[in-house]
């Protein structure tokens, strides 16, 4: 169970996040919607510690790993699939994908998992992540995070800019993830009917607050066209 | 009132300041000498020291900072030429003396700086005709860094190699801090010289004598003979690297006189340091402080004009023997030497002029002692 | 990788913060312009004007840096350069220069490096004293001071911009031609007097007034030629090409898809910015009385960087205040007695804490509490992130 | 023709050596280090230290300054580097302010000298360290002579530059440096101690100059200022090189040396190290980003 | 003249692979197309060859008739074509509405922009672009701070503060909610016909409300062109691309 209490967080001087709370029960889905800019990614960067300072709890099955440096919360089990990938350009696949191992307990190896759901990726391995395309991307930032055997996936915006048959799959791994690997997920998304699909849970967030929660199958379509419409 | 403020300008820190503190310290010994002795006419010197930092422009703008806001008349300071340039017009056009204790390239006749280190004929007049007639080498490779200093020692001596019949087959240089001498020991080695006169300056001396005997040259098949290698140099490289060379300068610490003995010993008490060396312009520095004394109380002023007019003829007896100040270019008359350098760092004098010299700061254009170019009117450049 | 500076000027300006930043440049104006009246000192003048000197070059490399992008390691070059062709001139106005057996005008440091029997003229003393020729006028050797550098600057950036070199890489390349032409200034000794650079010159004379460098008629000439580089300076960055040239910055590619030939307007400030330098360098001539190769040392140019950086680099003003302010602290500081020694660890500690602490210097520090004010004054609730577009 | 060889391999083993430990720190972790030259002065001094006071020669002082120049640059990196990683400009400043305090600290010996106390080898003067004898003696091979000192520091650089490739290209610790290198907010994300790696590579960048330094103190005067003027030769070498290539580092001194040997031969120095420079800036401009460097889209 | 964009037998080759291959079309003046294809088909690469930033190995590139094959980026911009990236690309220490009055580039040149303020005309496109973008809210912000979504509108607001005729869209809604989609379809579809837009988007619901003639690339290469209707029931393409769902 993953678990924020309270949580403010900071951009230099100017607050992104207040007072956030939200719980994703071991196994689960949740789902984080929202406006652009409302604070999604700032959301799942301060799980991890990565905005600038931040207050209030984040707790990780009952331990509270909000003082933990970055690299800390990954090695307790949480992993993240960046918006934007955010792939090593000059690293090849390979290393791209044992780099996401350093949080692993065991030794350092790509995923079993990896062959089945991007064979591209497993017969280029020795290409370097720069010269890959959008969709490429995707998937290897997906392996990446997979390589640490995490407990809790953070991914932010998985299917931007994924070719339709593709982010069929993508939706189909994410959904296998949770269900074979018990993986529990935070997914940000925008794809309101995929969430539905996928999620048991629900977020809103708006201007930094959490403006609506709970279960998927309770987020009226009111709910949506108020906080996600324009 | 009871006190003549002077000035002390050196650099205390950048590169300049490894030479530069040992002036300072030289300068600040004499000074407090003078004081406890009673001072000058009964008044203390109080010295004014300040730091060039190495840089010219900071040396510039401390000068004016002497000169012009503490109103000094006298400055005692610099090593390099280049520092000296930086500060002369300050000097020349506010008419306020500098005490100058560095050999230097000559080339200088102005009315408001008193040289007290040796020009080239003070170094290399009785150099070249003893490396030539005693050691009996013919074939010169000219060495040294790259400025004026170095070039005009070796315009001398090619005139001086010249006239006592031998040759010079190479007149090369190095940029100054230069400690890659690979391809220049090299090249000596090739060039079949038998003696290598040095005008190298700097660290880069140390660099030089290293790669010398890493090249597997030793001084007495090929001897380095060389016009700036003091024993701060030799302490610096290791004396095992320059066993066997020479040098000339007017002044060695190894001088064997009580004076000198006297002096090296106080000289280590100042700066608390028991094995400090001493060396040509640190002696100079400290030997010009007195020289200026003595203008002072001849003159019975310390204006700038009075401490010129008292200074000309003036005599000290230096740790180095006699020194004089030419009363009409103001340069310093000095005894040139020779010494071999030995394993304990010290020299051995193996020549000394039996008198001073008399310095001719335009010796390269034929000036000599009975047909000066510069004198106290000023230079005669009609015959340049 | 490229020189990516978080820390960036907070471009968006309240209508306070423009007002207090004209009042900035007019304070400063009015001080260095009225300070002759009360310090009556002519050291200190002649001091504050070499500094006012520095502060020029403090313009130039903000404005190269800070509004382009552009750190240019090598300043000193141009500086150098400036300052080299005045003194030429300079040099041979000097009363010594006249005085070498020759009716015509002879450096005498082309004496001591001449062949022995050479003609003792300009055209042929030495080999390549003939460059010498037309530095006669006084006007020519100041005119190149500006033009010299702008040539230098344009070819070089032209090579450097239209290659699309960028980043750390332009800082290399400069640091290696400073290094390059120095070395080569030093080495031509005949016609440069290498390493003791030019001293003993004459004084800038103007309609038979002579500028002594310990008059308040030359400070003023330091003064009135900062003011007027400051204004023109803020002028070109308030242009439109001074905010397309903060975008060529920000991302060039993006402005290239703009249709704005990037390349031209980086060529364009880093000229305009080596010109500044240049003047500098004449300025300083006539201030010190000299020119040296120590001009072009790295020390040097790597030193006004800084000087820029405590000021703030992103700001003219800021720049030229930082380099005045830290050479006055380094000047006093080195003159105290008891710092004497220690003047250095003081002047390298804070360097370094000016830049943990405040990365867009004493102008970054300024803005901030100007914005803090400006809150207040709102009574704006503590800051919140900026609202979505609805 | 093989001396001309040997002793532009000589200038380019001295060059690699200084630029190795850049390579790390600016090559790998985006810090311009300015004070890296005075890190290479604390390993020489630490060489003339050990030698005065312990008598230890040449082989142990290596070790010792790796050592020394290490913490000393641990203890940059944890003052004033952590807080300025990214920011590659500012790291060049507040490290030239690092270099201004750390020579001046030598000079003062470490501001002690204002309390009278004196250590013997450190102050403002000259100092040499001793070289044992047999590496300065020259070996006649097949009448060629060799100079065991220049061999000693070639065979040296080498084994460092091998052990760096090693470390850097072979083992998760050089994965872990490059990628914080790249992205350090996603390699933390991935588990990765920032923080320490950081601070590690930056004192084995750092042990690197130390070593490079008692291996200068050789042949070149050991004072305050030796390293200021070698960390700009480091510098271009390891720009013209490629940033992050230690290859291009390699190869970059290789040439750099050998141009400067062979002009310094066939004319002068001083020519030398003009076209050194003119070289370059002609490599930058030919290649901008280095002789080898990745090319992302 | 109708042809707007007319590329043909455009090539690049990555040392041995070919991102685009022989790719040849024509896009009439004032229509919108829609390229569709695989990730790593070659649709960035396509709009990096025409727009300046990688340079060809074969085949040309005409716009209004003017040869602009490899021209550098910043003439073929000044021959109409903008361009929209796949990651935002905004100037990011300005402020929003500097980024617009940069954009607004009705004289290119240095000497011609010595002068403190923008043409009146300029001046006025800028404020309608930002009534059209929405961006009124932020115009003060350092365009850095916008997120992800608001950084693209900017950027597609910069484009037409521009005045592109020809306007390259990578992905112009990646990151956006359904409504903010809809939103930037609008926007889209208010250009057509003034402007001439290139389009590749993989989000079909977006595609469909657009589109009036689709190119699918694969491989480098044309798989298939025609208007929606045919796309959608291309078997090569369902199969390719689309999967199961279609364009719905
Ligand atoms: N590095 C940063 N510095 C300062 N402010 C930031 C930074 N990153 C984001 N912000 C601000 O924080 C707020 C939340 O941004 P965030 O990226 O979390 O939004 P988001 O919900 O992920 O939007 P999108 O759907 O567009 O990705 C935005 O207003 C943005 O301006
Ligand atoms: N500079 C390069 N060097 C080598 N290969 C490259 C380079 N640029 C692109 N590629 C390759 O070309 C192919 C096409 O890439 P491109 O980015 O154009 O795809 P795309 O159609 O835009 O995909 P996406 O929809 O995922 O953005 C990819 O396989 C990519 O790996
Ligand atoms: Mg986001
Ligand atoms: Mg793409």
């Amino acid at each position: 169970m993953l678990s924020l209490k309270n949580l403010d967080s900071f951009y230099g001087r100017s607050q992104a996040l207040h007072d956030v709370s939200l719980a994703a029960p071991t196994g689960t889905i949740l789902a984080v919607l929202g406006r652009n800019g409302v604070g999604k990614t700032t959301l799942l960067r301060s799980i991890l510690g990565l905005t600038d300072r931040q207050s209030g709890d984040v707790v990780l099955d009952g331990e509270n790993i909000s003082s933990d440096a970055t690299f800390r919360r990954a090695r307790a089990g949480i992993a993240y699939v960046p918006q934007g990938r955010m792939i090593i350009p000059d690293f090849t696949i390979r290393e791209n994908i044992l780099m996401g191992g350093f949080a692993a307990n065991g030794p350092r190896a790509i995923p079993e998992i990896v062959p089945k759901i991007f064979p591209y990726l497993m017969e280029n391995l020795d290409r370097p992540g720069g010269v890959l395309s959008g969709g490429q991307q995707q998937q290897l930032a997906i392996a990446r995070a997979l390589a640490s055997g995490p407990k809790v996936l953070l991914m932010d915006e998985p299917t931007e800019g994924i070719q339709p048959n593709i982010v069929e799959q993508i939706e189909d791994i994410i959904i296998r993830l949770n269900a074979e690997l018990g993986l529990t997920i935070l997914l940000v998304e925008q794809n309101v009917k995929f969430a539905r699909r996928a999620a048991q849970n629900f977020t809103m967030l708006e201007n930094g607050r959490v403006v609506a929660d709970g279960a998927i199958a309770d987020l009226t379509e009111e709910t949506v066209t108020k906080h996600m419409a324009i | 009132s009871g006190e003549i403020e002077v000035g002390v300008l050196f650099s205390l820190t950048g590169g300049l300041s490894i030479i530069e503190k040992s002036l300072a310290d030289a300068t600040m010994m004499a000074i407090d000498e003078i004081n406890a002795a009673g001072g000058v006419n009964g008044m203390m010197i109080k010295p004014i020291l300040e730091d060039g930092a190495s840089d010219p422009k900071t040396y510039n703008e401390k000068a004016s900072k002497l000169v012009i806001r503490d109103r000094l008349q006298t400055v005692f300071g610099s090593y390099t030429s280049a520092s000296r340039k930086a500060v002369l017009p300050v000097f020349e056009k506010r008419n306020s003396m500098y005490f100058y204790p560095t050999y230097y390239e000559g080339f200088e006749c102005s009315k408001n700086v008193v040289y007290t280190g040796a020009v080239p004929n003070q170094q290399l007049s009785n150099f070249i005709p003893w490396i030539i007639n005693t050691l009996g080498k013919k074939k010169f490779f000219i060495v040294g860094s790259n400025y004026i200093y170095p070039r005009e020692m070796a315009k001398v001596s090619k005139i001086l190699i010249e006239q006592n019949g031998g040759e010079w087959i190479a007149d090369e240089y190095l940029e100054l801090g230069h400690s890659e001498w690979g391809a220049m020991v090299s090249k000596i080695k090739e060039s079949g010289c038998d003696v290598v006169l040095s005008n190298v300056v700097g660290d880069s001396v140390v660099a030089f004598y290293r790669e010398f005997k890493n090249q597997g040259l030793t001084h007495d098949k090929l001897p380095i003979c060389a016009t700036v290698t003091s024993e701060i140099e030799i302490a610096a490289m290791g004396p095992e690297f320059a066993v066997g060379s020479y040098t000339s300068f007017p002044y060695f610490q190894a001088i064997d006189t009580d004076r000198n003995r006297d002096f090296v010993e106080r000289y280590r008490k100042y700066v608390n340091d028991p094995k400090a060396v001493t060396h040509h312009a640190l002696e100079s520095s400290y030997f010009q402080v007195y020289l200026w004394k003595q203008a002072v109380e001849k003159a019975g002023d310390i204006s700038a004009d009075a401490v010129r007019e008292g200074i000309k003829g003036q005599v000290f007896e230096a740790p180095n023997g006699t020194v004089t100040v030419d009363p009409e270019n103001l340069h310093t008359y000095l005894t040139p030497r020779i010494a071999q350098w030995g394993a304990d760092g010290q020299g051995t004098i193996v020549d000394e002029y039996p008198a001073p010299t008399e310095p001719l700061p335009y010796v390269a254009y034929g000036e000599t002692p009975d047909n000066l170019f510069c004198t106290g009117a000023g230079l005669d450049t009609s015959k340049l | 990788m490229s020189i990516e500076d978080t820390s960036t000027p907070t471009s968006s300006s309240s209508r306070l913060q423009r007002y207090a930043d004209w009042a900035v440049y007019a304070v400063f104006i009015v001080i260095i312009l009225g300070a002759p009246m009360v310090i009556d000192d002519v050291f200190w003048l002649n001091r504050i004007s070499k500094y006012l000197v520095f502060g020029m070059l403090g313009i130039a490399i903000a404005l190269s840096w800070g509004y382009a992008g552009i750190l240019n390691l090598g300043q000193g070059l141009f500086f150098g350069l400036g300052a080299y062709m005045t003194a030429m001139s300079l040099k041979l106005m000097s009363a010594t220069s006249l005085q070498q057996g020759s009716d015509k005008p002879v450096p005498d440091f082309m004496l001591w490096n001449a062949e022995p029997g050479a003609v003792t003229d300009l055209c042929c003393i030495n080999k390549g004293s003939f460059l010498w020729i037309p530095f006669q006028s006084q006007w020519f050797g100041m005119a190149m001071s500006i033009v010299i550098p702008l040539i230098v600057a344009f070819v070089l950036s032209s090579s450097i911009f239209r290659l699309r070199v960028s980043g750390v890489y332009v800082a290399i390349i400069t640091l290696a031609l400073v290094l390059l032409v120095r070395l080569l200034l030093i080495d031509a000794q005949p016609i440069t007097n290498g390493f003791n650079g030019l001293t003993d010159l004459g004084w800038l004379t103007i309609g038979g007034f002579e500028f002594d460098p310990y008059m308040v008629e030359t400070y003023y000439v330091v003064a009135i030629s900062l003011t007027v580089v400051l204004l023109l300076g803020r002028w070109l960055v308030s242009t439109r090409a001074g905010l397309i040239l903060q975008s060529t910055r920000d991302d060039p590619t993006r402005a290239r898809y703009l249709g704005y030939d990037v390349a031209a307007y980086q060529i364009f400030f880093f000229t305009i910015s080596a010109g500044i330098a240049g003047f500098a360098g004449l300025l300083y001539v006539v201030a010190a009385e000299f020119a040296s190769p120590s001009f072009m040392d790295i020390g040097f140019s790597i030193s006004m960087v800084v000087w820029a950086a405590v000021g703030g680099r992103n700001s003219l003003i800021g720049a030229c205040i930082g380099a005045i302010l830290i050479n006055t602290v380094e000047a006093t500081v080195s003159e105290t007695e008891i710092f004497k020694e220690a003047w250095k660890l003081i002047i390298g500690g804070v360097f370094v804490l000016v830049v943990l602490y405040m990365p867009n210097g004493l102008a970054g520090i300024a803005r901030d509490l100007l914005a803090r004010f400006e809150r207040r004054r709102k009574g704006a609730p503590a800051e919140t992130a900026p609202k979505a577009a609805e | 023709m093989s001396d001309i060889i040997f002793i532009g391999l000589s200038l380019s083993s001295i060059l690699l050596l200084i630029a190795l430990g850049l390579s790390i720190t600016y090559g790998a972790m985006g810090v311009i280090n300015m004070a890296h030259g005075e890190l290479v002065m604390i390993g020489a001094y630490t060489a003339v230290l050990a030698g005065l006071h312990l008598g230890l020669n040449l082989f142990f002082a290596l070790p010792l300054a790796f050592v020394t120049s290490g913490l000393v640059g641990l203890v940059i990196e944890r003052l004033v580097i952590r807080r300025l990683y990214g920011r590659i400009i500012d790291t060049l400043l507040a490290t030239w302010g690092v270099a201004i305090l750390l020579q001046q600290l030598i000079r003062l010996e470490f501001g002690l000298s204002f309390f009278g106390i004196h250590i013997d080898g450190l102050g403002p003067g000259l100092q040499n360290m001793t070289v044992p004898a047999f590496l300065t003696q020259p070996i006649d091979v097949a009448g060629m002579t060799i100079q065991p000192y220049r061999t000693f520091i070639i065979v040296v650089t080498l084994l460092l530059a091998g052990l760096t490739w090693w470390l850097m290209y072979r083992t998760p610790m050089g994965v872990q440096v490059r990628a914080i290198m790249r992205n350090p907010q996603i390699a933390a994300a991935c588990g990765i101690d920032v923080r320490r790696v950081s601070a590690l590579t930056f004192a084995y960048g750092s042990g690197l100059a130390g070593i490079a330094g008692v291996l200068l103190a050789g042949f070149k005067t050991v004072m305050p200022e030796m390293g200021a003027s070698v960390v700009v030769d480091g510098f271009l070498v390891v720009v013209v090189g490629g940033v992050g290539s230690l290859l291009g580092t390699i190869l970059a001194a290789g040439i750099l040396g050998q141009i400067n040997g062979i002009v310094a031969l066939l004319s002068n120095d001083i020519i030398a190290r003009a076209v050194v420079f003119a070289v370059v800036i002609a490599l930058i401009l030919w290649r901008p980003r280095g002789l080898f460097s990745f090319k992302s889209r | 003249m109708n042809e707007a964009l007319t590329i043909d037998g455009l090539t690049v080759d990555f040392g041995g692979f070919k991102a685009v291959d022989g790719f040849t079309t024509v896009v009439q003046k004032g229509e919108l197309r829609v390229i569709l294809g695989p990730n790593g088909a070659g649709k960035t690469t396509l709009m990096d060859l025409v727009s300046g930033k990688t340079a060809s190995t074969q085949g040309t590139v005409h716009l209004f008739g003017e040869n602009i094959t490899n021209r550098p980026e910043h003439i073929i911009a000044r021959h109409g074509i903008g361009r929209k990236f796949q990651i935002p690309s905004v100037f990011r220490d300005l402020t929003v509405r500097q980024n617009l009055e940069v954009a607004a580039s009705g004289e290119p040149g240095v000497f011609r922009n010595l002068r403190l303020h923008m043409a009146a005309e300029d001046r006025a496109r800028v404020e309608d672009v930002i009534a059209l973008t929405r961006l009124e809210p932020v115009l003060g912000t350092i365009a850095g701070e916008l997120s992800h979504g608001q950084m693209q509108w900017l950027e597609l607001g910069m484009l037409i503060t521009q005045q592109a005729k020809v306007i390259l869209l990578d992905e112009p809604t990646a990151g956006m909610t359904h409504a903010e989609t809809f939103r930037t379809a609008e926007i889209i579809n208010e250009m057509k016909g003034s402007h001439t837009i290139l389009v590749v988007e993989h989000d079909m619901a977006f595609v469909r409300k657009i589109a009036e003639r689709i190119t699918v690339m694969h491989m480098g290469k044309l798989l298939a062109e025609g208007p929606m209707e045919k796309i959608e029931t291309d078997p090569k393409v369902r199969e390719a691309y689309l999967g199961s769902g279609g364009i719905h």
